[in-house]
């Protein structure tokens, strides 16, 4: 480590990844052949050299202590050769080059609280965000929903016996840091109540011509309060998304009798089979109810178990609600279609159906 | 502090059931950090008021840096003193988030020393995000994290941490080299990724096959997503073997195509390779039996983005294929050209996809010096209002 | 008129080819009518210099109707007076388009007498457009036409002349009695028909089946097309038939349905009804064999127009399926609706669907007292822009 | 015929179809079971009853003398009983109770230059509208093109061998008069040039407010010329779509060297297979070129070729296009890709590819 007098280092990025990779991955590098399923959350990549290497991939909370980092130091030290890495969806997978290391290693995670899953059609790890720990902007806490949800699909995530990849994610505002927009079941914060302007601090927190041009359907305008320039916020007009508040501090949308949570599905990243699609909303609103959030548990798992009953192999959230129309999603996950599941916004018209293509 | 404040009913009940809890983590930090202990506090009255504590963050940083830190104060600094700062680093991971069990061990040190010890392994885009410090100690972390070989990710304005799927590292599809491209991306834009240039945040992720397992498509201003040109790979004899073993290769492989373009007869498979979208569905599935072609690369997409103002964004087709040896002086082209102009025509915090939009893309491939082609396209233009040009003949 | 004028050079290349031409037939009506002959030399001249010689139109019409007359006046009335005036008449047809010879006849007579001799059998809209007269034939031509059971067709900001598939009279597929309805609107709404009380045109169009034979849904503000609920009518026997005539019923009937829900095996035709979306596919190939479900009514569709201003429109879903008995009465209920909605909110040259968008759709469903059904949608929103009402609680 | 002192008679509606239908239509109306093709151009329908009724099709250039329309009348009386029927795309359906005329009425037909077909897997007859013998708002004659194509088209409406049906329409301007947006290939007249203002009979003539906001790009401003107020047009913003001109006669844009002629193609309107689906944008501009239009006939001709050769048993050209992608419909065509092609009208961005599902 380098001492307090040492020149101040600057733009060196991050650490090369050769020197992470483990000896077996270096070697067969680019050269994979295919690879096999073992048993949920292990995989066994086969390369051209007739090279094997396993992974075991761990579901963690994405929130890690050092302490439970190191842990997974350890781990990585006494089966997997000192490797280790994380996935995309904030997994942790050890690279084993010995077979014989898959048992041990996957019962010292399961002694540590951590199950192994989450690869091929189980649910892998829920995309989330910060919430109530570290965001000022949350409607709802993320960390808190993800445990809640986890806890009840544990078996969906260490049982592979879905008709498809099942993707889950949550953002605590309409900001949607993660893929949450593209995902098979979306969990999402909103806010319901428009911003209460705060005329102290408005005048020297934020730019008034940059806060009205921020709202992207013209709901602030010019105001003068107590003989400062202000804005006021027209309500009809206002549709919650907080991009007023992301500019100017002064403008909050907090409210937690009206903040909470909505769900979305169908959407998929993947090129497979089917384009890449957004999530479309299947539950305007669930009130927040920590620190458990039942209904939205309970509303999670009703669309995966809907969706697990009718689905046919291969087919996504989104894929199988293309085949049996939105019509029967409602009718089959007993979730109720209202007014705002109809678009409003400025593409509105595309999404109206228009042709007579109805399941009657 | 008064006792009853470290009481945590309502997070404690985060600790039950199967999966591992972030409530315990945080407590686990907290045997050695004070701050966890503030942190519980803040958080379990959030939960009992279904209200954050946050305020909006300030502009905090390190020497130089224009980003990779994330101000926050909580809204309760008296109650909560050692969450007054709880500022978070976004520490650059590195490519595929591969580590050895040492490195992992040196970043959990400094963190320790510096921070709350609280990680998020990792932040959405990527980072390896440390959560939670004061001002005083970003710099010290700073001044650590370099000796260790780490440094910053963006922040703000700028280009943010470029991302990748593990690739050629542990995947037979990958159709370049993602981990090498990301992190040559990275080295040659330290600048952009420190020092915020442009009217708005930029991401580059990379995923080394249509499966897209960094979800680039979906987040990404950039998105290089692997794929091949030609004929699919096939094995015939591993196709008999997933017939024997009981895959019924009609329904769930030919079925499934998207473009209906493959015919299973008499246990042989024909792929109308001319029509294949490269979807890789019955790769997907026959893993030992096909293959993407062999004269690879990628498709380079741009301008996807979350809903914020004018509604979410896929990343669209800006060059169909690109070799992938050509992968990275391309890409690197391209950037100059598109950050040039979204320099000089995007507005404040208007992604470059949004930019896009406003234009036309005519009008942008113009001024990066694009031609058009129909691959750009889902279809040609349905409504007849052309801006045809007085200058040329319009044919 | 000089000889000269009267040379039509151009035009007489159009009378080559084996396609009946309309120079001829503009030719044959000029050996009883002046006008043609005028009407010839403007067209060689528009043809010589590419260039149209019409003025726009301005107000003309019969005593007491806002619309039925396309008014028309060249823009050199010197050189060919006999088309100083030109206007058009547009003549309600009789539904789907029937006539007697009689009928012919007796129209021929009125136009031979008061117009040009020149019609168009029909115009898009439906009507039989006669083609070319003066101000002040337009009066006795309309009375020659009433007294012959003729009305006039609409124009300007009125309902149009509605219009329909020849349905029952000769169709096996006809869901509704396309004629019966059709007729029926016309006639109830003659007012709205002659005396422009909206603020643009309305247009309804009646197609018996989904194969919409009339256009419906490309180009009528309610559209109305049949459909069926519950199983499509099988006949195994014509299905047996249809298979030994060598129709590849997998590949030109199965494979061929958008959902997909049609299996064959073995000689037997199954149908997973739930999953049909009555697109007709399999009813065309086979009408011996099969027919629409026995539950017959239409799907009532909203909104359709041509691209001025805001681009076009095809209609949209917002009834899905109305019983056949119940059809008549249930438009009119909604349209008396819709037309006061309209008459409200809608911009001077407003189509109602451009209304529809801008206001919204569950606003306008409010307004009309429709409740919001996924059928009137392809996907619920998936930008998360919502309005939420601050009187309900948004569940 | 009413006589000069009767009555003025309004508001009747039309004639009631009842009395123009042929007997063995009125008694099977409703009733029946299936048609068969007899040959192109000739239908028979079958009803519950066993009764047959014979359609004989044919060709219409749809402006029709009187002259004309009474030998129509002639051929029903001689024929079909005195029963005729006009169909939706214009031709002329005569009503058979006996086979045995129906030779014998082909024939008639075919002496008087009326081809028989358009049915089944031909191409009908092209909808279309006024053009330079009625319009005043025209960029291109109607009738003449459709003579001029059909004329080259008249195998493909006498035989029934296209792959599936394939409907043309052309419409003289952008309002597009007749569902020229829909069919597999449209010929669209266009402008060019933006309207050129008439400030002397301007004031006289229009409503500034109103025609100012008629412009659906913003591209009229009001300015005052000899000191009259008038408007003037922003070139750059203006996209030739006329609407500026229907509402007032002051903006005429017509302009004979760039006035000419666009080619649309794979719209379509029935809900057979896939949904309706507006036509997109093939070629941007042909020039006019009166009386044949050689390059509009050979660039339809064209397309229906190739169509024919490449599509498969039951697919519109919109279909065919959709299983081959786009980039080859251009390549099969020879058509050129420009930057027109790509839509930069308010929901252009949903146009762009957002997959990577590309055929390479
Ligand atoms: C490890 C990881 C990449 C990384 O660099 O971290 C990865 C690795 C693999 N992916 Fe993935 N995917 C990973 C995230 C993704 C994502 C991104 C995401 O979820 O945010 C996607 C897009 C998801 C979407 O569409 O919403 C993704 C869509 C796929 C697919 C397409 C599945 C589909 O049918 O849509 C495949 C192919 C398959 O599974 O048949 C695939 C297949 C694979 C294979 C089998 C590739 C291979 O041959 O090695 C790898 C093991 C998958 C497994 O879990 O069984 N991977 N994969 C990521 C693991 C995340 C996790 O912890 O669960
Ligand atoms: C930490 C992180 C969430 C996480 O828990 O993982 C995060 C946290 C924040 N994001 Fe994000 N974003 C994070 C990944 C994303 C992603 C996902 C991605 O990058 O793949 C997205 C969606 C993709 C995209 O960029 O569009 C994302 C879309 C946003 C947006 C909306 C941007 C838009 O154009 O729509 C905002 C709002 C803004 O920029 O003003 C935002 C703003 C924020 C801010 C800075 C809040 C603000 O209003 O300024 C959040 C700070 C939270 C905090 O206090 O820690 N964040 N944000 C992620 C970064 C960690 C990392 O560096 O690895
Ligand atoms: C005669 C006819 C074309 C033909 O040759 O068949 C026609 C002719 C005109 N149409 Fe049309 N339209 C005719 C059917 C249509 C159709 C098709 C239909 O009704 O099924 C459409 C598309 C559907 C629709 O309504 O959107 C159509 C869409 C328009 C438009 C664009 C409307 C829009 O909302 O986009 C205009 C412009 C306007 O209304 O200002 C227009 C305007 C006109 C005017 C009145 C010109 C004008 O600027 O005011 C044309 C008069 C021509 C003339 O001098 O004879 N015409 N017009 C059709 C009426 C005959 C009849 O009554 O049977
Ligand atoms: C006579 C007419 C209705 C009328 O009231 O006038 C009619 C009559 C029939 N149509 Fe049609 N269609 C008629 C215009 C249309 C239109 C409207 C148009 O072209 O503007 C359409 C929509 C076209 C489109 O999608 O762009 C239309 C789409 C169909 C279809 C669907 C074809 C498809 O695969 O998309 C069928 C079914 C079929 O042919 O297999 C059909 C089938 C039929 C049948 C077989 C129905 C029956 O059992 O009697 C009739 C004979 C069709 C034939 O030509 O072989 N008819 N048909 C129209 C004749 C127009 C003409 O002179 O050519
Ligand atoms: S989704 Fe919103 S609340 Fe959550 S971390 Fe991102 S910006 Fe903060
Ligand atoms: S929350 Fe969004 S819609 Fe409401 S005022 Fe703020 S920026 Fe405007
Ligand atoms: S994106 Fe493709 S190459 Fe990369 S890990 Fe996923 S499947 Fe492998
Ligand atoms: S990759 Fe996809 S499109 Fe290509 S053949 Fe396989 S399943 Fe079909
Ligand atoms: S729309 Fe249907 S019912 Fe009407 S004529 Fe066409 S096929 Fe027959
Ligand atoms: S009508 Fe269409 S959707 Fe229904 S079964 Fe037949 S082909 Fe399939
Ligand atoms: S399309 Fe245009 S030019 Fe042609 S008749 Fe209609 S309004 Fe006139
Ligand atoms: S032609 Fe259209 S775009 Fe041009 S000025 Fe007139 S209304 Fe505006």
């Amino acid at each position: 480590m380098a001492t307090a007098t040492a020149k101040r280092i600057t733009d060196i990025g991050p650490p090369h990844y050769e020197k992470f990779l483990h000896p077996v991955v270096k070697k067969n590098y680019g050269t994979w052949r295919y690879h096999e399923n073992i048993q949920p959350g292990v995989l066994c990549h086969v390369a051209e050299s007739g090279d094997r290497i396993y992974t075991v991939r761990a579901g963690s909370p994405r929130l890690l202590s050092v302490q439970t980092l190191r842990q997974f130091a350890d781990l990585a030290d006494r089966y997997a050769d000192g490797y280790l890495r994380f996935t995309s969806r904030h997994n942790v997978e050890f690279l084993l080059s010995d077979r014989e290391q898959i048992a041990p290693l996957v019962g010292a995670l399961a002694e540590l609280g951590f199950p192994v899953g989450g690869t091929n059609n189980a649910i892998s790890n829920i995309v989330h965000t910060q919430g109530w720990v570290h965001c000022h902007s949350a409607a709802t806490d993320a960390s808190g929903i993800v445990k809640a949800v986890m806890d009840v699909l544990y078996d969906r995530f260490t049982h592979e016996n879905l008709p498809a990849k099942l993707r889950i994610a949550l953002a605590c505002c309409l900001n949607m840091c993660g893929a949450v927009h593209c995902s098979d079941i979306a969990i999402l914060g909103v806010h319901r109540r428009a911003p209460k302007v705060n005329h102290e601090t408005l005048p020297r927190t934020c730019e008034v011509p940059t806060l009205i041009a921020s709202c992207p359907t013209g709901a602030i305008r010019p105001a003068t309060v107590a003989e400062k320039a202000s804005v006021e916020v027209v309500q009809e007009q206002c549709m919650f998304c907080g991009n007023c508040y992301t500019v100017c501090p002064s403008m909050p949308l907090n409210d937690p009798e009206n903040d909470g949570l909505s769900i979305w599905v169908g959407g998929k990243v993947s090129n497979a089979r089917s384009a890449p699609a957004f999530s479309k909303l299947a539950i305007p609103f669930i009130p927040n109810n920590p620190p458990r959030w039942p209904e939205v548990v309970d509303a999670v798992v009703n669309i995966v178990d809907v969706y697990a009953r009718h689905a046919r192999k291969f087919e996504r959230m989104g894929e199988w609600i293309a085949r049996i129309g939105w019509p029967r999603f409602f009718e089959l996950t007993g979730i109720p279609f209202t007014r705002y599941h109809l678009d409003d916004f400025k593409h509105a018209g595309l999404s109206y159906a228009r042709s007579t293509h109805i399941r009657l | 502090m008064a006792d009853d404040d470290t009481k945590t009913p309502l997070l404690d009940q985060l600790e039950e059931g199967p999966w591992p809890s972030f409530v315990t983590e945080i407590k686990r930090a907290g045997t050695k950090s004070p701050v966890c202990g503030d942190l519980l506090g803040q958080l379990e009255q959030s939960y009992a008021e279904k209200k954050g504590h946050w305020k909006h963050g300030g502009i905090v940083g390190v020497l130089g840096y224009g980003g990779g830190v994330i101000g926050r104060y909580s809204d309760l600094p008296e109650k909560y003193p050692n969450v007054a700062h709880f500022h978070t680093m976004r520490v650059n991971q590195p490519a595929g988030w591969f580590y050895t069990s040492d490195a992992i061990r040196t970043l959990c040190d400094i963190w320790e020393e510096h921070g709350s010890g609280l990680t998020n392994m990792h932040g959405s885009t990527g980072d390896i995000v440390f959560l939670g410090t004061r001002t005083d100690q970003l710099e010290p972390a700073f001044k650590k994290l370099t000796a260790a070989g780490f440094d910053l990710g963006g922040s703000g304005s700028s280009m943010r941490t470029p991302s990748c799927c593990v690739g050629q590292a542990r995947c037979e599809w990958a159709c370049y080299d993602t981990m090498a491209l990301c992190d040559d991306l990275t080295r040659s834009y330290q600048d952009e990724l420190h020092r915020p240039p442009f009217p708005y945040k930029f991401k580059i992720k990379c995923s080394g096959c249509p499966n897209d397992c960094v979800a680039s498509i979906a987040r990404a201003d950039l998105s290089i997503i692997g794929t091949w040109k030609g004929e699919i790979q096939q094995d015939a004899g591993a196709i008999a073997e997933y017939a024997a073993s009981g895959l019924d290769i009609q329904k769930d492989v030919c079925d499934r195509c998207p473009t209906r373009c493959m015919t299973y007869e008499r246990g042989t498979l024909t792929i109308e390779n001319r029509e294949c979208v490269r979807c890789m569905h019955c790769i997907n599935v026959m893993p030992k039996a096909l293959g993407p072609g062999t004269e690879r690369g990628a498709t380079i997409l741009i301008g996807a983005k979350a809903p914020i103002v004018q509604g979410a964004l896929l990343s669209s087709v800006l060059v169909p294929f690109v070799p992938a040896e050509e992968l990275a002086e391309t890409i690197k082209e391209l950037l100059k050209r598109v950050w040039e102009f979204w320099d000089e025509y995007g507005k404040n915090r208007e992604r470059i996809g949004e930019l896009i939009q406003r234009v036309g893309l005519a009008n942008f491939l113009d001024a990066i010096g694009l031609d058009p082609v129909p691959e750009m396209v889902s279809a040609p233009r349905d409504n007849p209002f052309i801006f045809y040009q007085t200058d040329g003949d319009g044919h």
